[in-house]
């Protein structure tokens, strides 16, 4: 490979993919220690990144800086339009509803308070967004004081898992066997089959 | 018990065999089996002089191996028609022949992953969008220590009770667990609360995890980010902390 | 707030702000609906932007399409430099779950026992390294006795490989003839009998 850090434009296509990479803000520190360069000269190349994104109305996002790190993020005026894809995303899923899908899944028909239980929190957050999402459907109420509301998995969440019908969801024990991983042994074997039983 | 023990640079027996196999330059329709088994068997013996654990597989290659030299010492009850071996063909009565085809389906998966190894790969040669705001409400707020409670006390009522009591609990100190906690953080830069949580095996572990998390947020070693009420809390190490 | 897609440069700035923001990649259709425009002119100015990073030297980030999605990466040259910011992702599979991977690549849906049976060695840590790695997924389940799952891969594998779609992946065909199903078990089931007593 030759050494892009002497290419035409030197280290910036470097700098920039790095900010853009990173999981946190990124110090000039930190670049310029990868690349055994000054912190200045990075902070000089920062500027010059920050002058093509954030003053140039060509680019929807910029470089911002907050406690010393570098960060790309979309422009403010565009959120309203960013939010459709980030929202979007959110189809897939918040942990909360997984829980509550996986419940429902396994345990249907079965109650919003069973849910509840199960979960040690309130799930009617969850419950509406998969409702909303017809990932469930409500399928009777159960013949308890109050009648309650019991909820069942739609043809929808078939299709969305892939799966032909019920039976062919995942049964705890095979994903266990898959799961066996050494290095969690804190508990011994017997008490992973208790946990087993209280979970069918 | 299922630990995949690398011996050496071998996935398995198969790998193993193949390996014999070109390096003696040896013709695969045409394995002179008594030779190939006892380098198989020299190798087996090195591993265990050597205190290597011998994965049960390589052990089931090497019954097969004796086997089929067994086979192949009997003499052939049916006259041979064709006795002659074309180079390419093997006789259908071969002892060796399943074990042939095994070796040559494995080289083909050996052929796929240098093809795919190959290819230009995510995190090794291109990397997507790391850390961002997005400038709305989805952006991630400082952490509310009354939320990290509320998800704790969840998960401590979802722990079943007889689980703690049948454990023969590991004393696990909160030194401990904040280098665990830290060491986890090196390797993935970023974990969640309920991740971590949901691995840990009774309440004592649960106790400490929570104490050990104050105490690095106190000392200012990791960040706890939250994206949105009532959402996982995201663990990562301060910036430069790394 | 002004209509930002009535600004100088159209809604090119947007576009790129969407495609920065998605998660998985965002295919020309998503935008055009959220846009309101015609999929013909998004394609277009993903053109454009394509354009502006892929072919310019001063970016060390691009835009590439995958599984008819397109979404910004860093440039393959400067890899080196981000692995160093970008620690603890090494998706660098191990050997084994690389044949694992490969398998069910060429072989999907194939069975937990299918693909050990081709590698000769317990596969479990393997799958469940993929599953977790999102780059397989359960694809339902084998009309065979105990009704095992068989496994697919993900478009996350074909993002994790640059992969347009599976078709890029060569010599399927070839492959697939080759490949064919488990012949003859292991000779002798007595041997195995044998083995486990020599293995205590």
């Amino acid at each position: 490979m030759n050494n892009p850090l002497k290419e035409k434009y030197g280290p910036l296509p470097i700098v920039e993919a790095m900010i853009f990479s990173s999981e946190n803000p990124l110090s000039a520190e930190k670049i310029a220690s990868i690349l055994e360069l000054n912190k200045e000269d990075v902070e000089e190349i920062i500027k010059i990144l920050m002058k093509e994104y954030n003053h140039n109305e060509m680019h929807g996002i910029e470089i911002v800086e907050i406690g010393g790190g570098y960060f790309f993020r979309t422009k403010i005026p565009y959120a309203p339009f960013i939010r459709k894809i980030v929202m979007g995303k959110e189809s897939d899923l918040s942990k909360s509803a997984m829980e509550t899908l996986a419940i429902i899944a396994y345990k249907q028909p079965i109650t919003r308070a069973e849910i509840e239980h199960i979960r040690g929190v309130d799930s009617s957050n969850p419950i509406r967004s998969l409702l909303e999402k017809k990932l469930i459907k409500i399928q009777g109420r159960k013949d308890v004081p109050g009648r309650p509301h019991v909820y069942g998995t739609t043809k929808e969440f078939l299709k969305a898992f892939g799966l032909k019908d019920l039976s062919e969801l995942p049964n705890i024990k095979e994903i266990k066997e898959i799961i066996k991983e050494p290095q969690l042994k804190l508990i011994g074997e017997e008490d992973e089959d208790k946990t087993s039983e209280n979970n069918s | 018990m299922s630990i995949s023990v690398k011996l050496e640079q071998f996935e398995g027996p198969l790998d193993l065999l193949l390996h014999l196999i070109k390096k003696e330059k040896i013709d695969i329709y045409d394995i002179p089996i008594s030779e190939i088994t006892a380098q198989y068997l020299e190798y087996i013996e090195n591993m265990k002089k050597l205190n290597i654990y011998v994965a049960s597989e390589f052990l089931v290659m090497a019954a097969t191996l004796i086997y089929i030299k067994s086979k192949m010492l009997l003499p052939k009850k049916v006259t041979i028609n064709e006795e002659i071996q074309n180079d390419d063909i093997i006789a259908e009565d071969d002892p060796r022949l399943p074990l042939v085809q095994r070796l040559l389906e494995y080289q083909k998966i050996k052929d796929l992953v240098e093809i795919l190894e190959k290819k230009d790969c995510l995190y090794r040669d291109f990397f997507p969008r790391g850390y961002t705001e997005f400038t709305i409400d989805f952006a991630e707020k400082e952490f509310d220590s009354y939320e990290l409670v509320k998800i704790f006390y969840s998960l401590i009522e979802k722990m079943p009770d007889s689980l703690s009591l049948e454990v023969e609990l590991e004393k696990i100190t909160i030194r401990d667990m904040i280098n665990n906690i830290l060491e986890t953080l090196r390797e993935r830069k970023k974990i969640t609360f309920i991740e971590y949580a949901s691995q840990l095996k009774s309440k004592i572990e649960l106790i400490v995890f929570f104490l050990a998390l104050l105490e690095l947020a106190k000392i200012r070693m990791i960040t706890l980010m939250q994206s949105a009420l009532f959402q996982d809390i995201d663990i990562s190490l301060r910036i430069e902390q790394a």
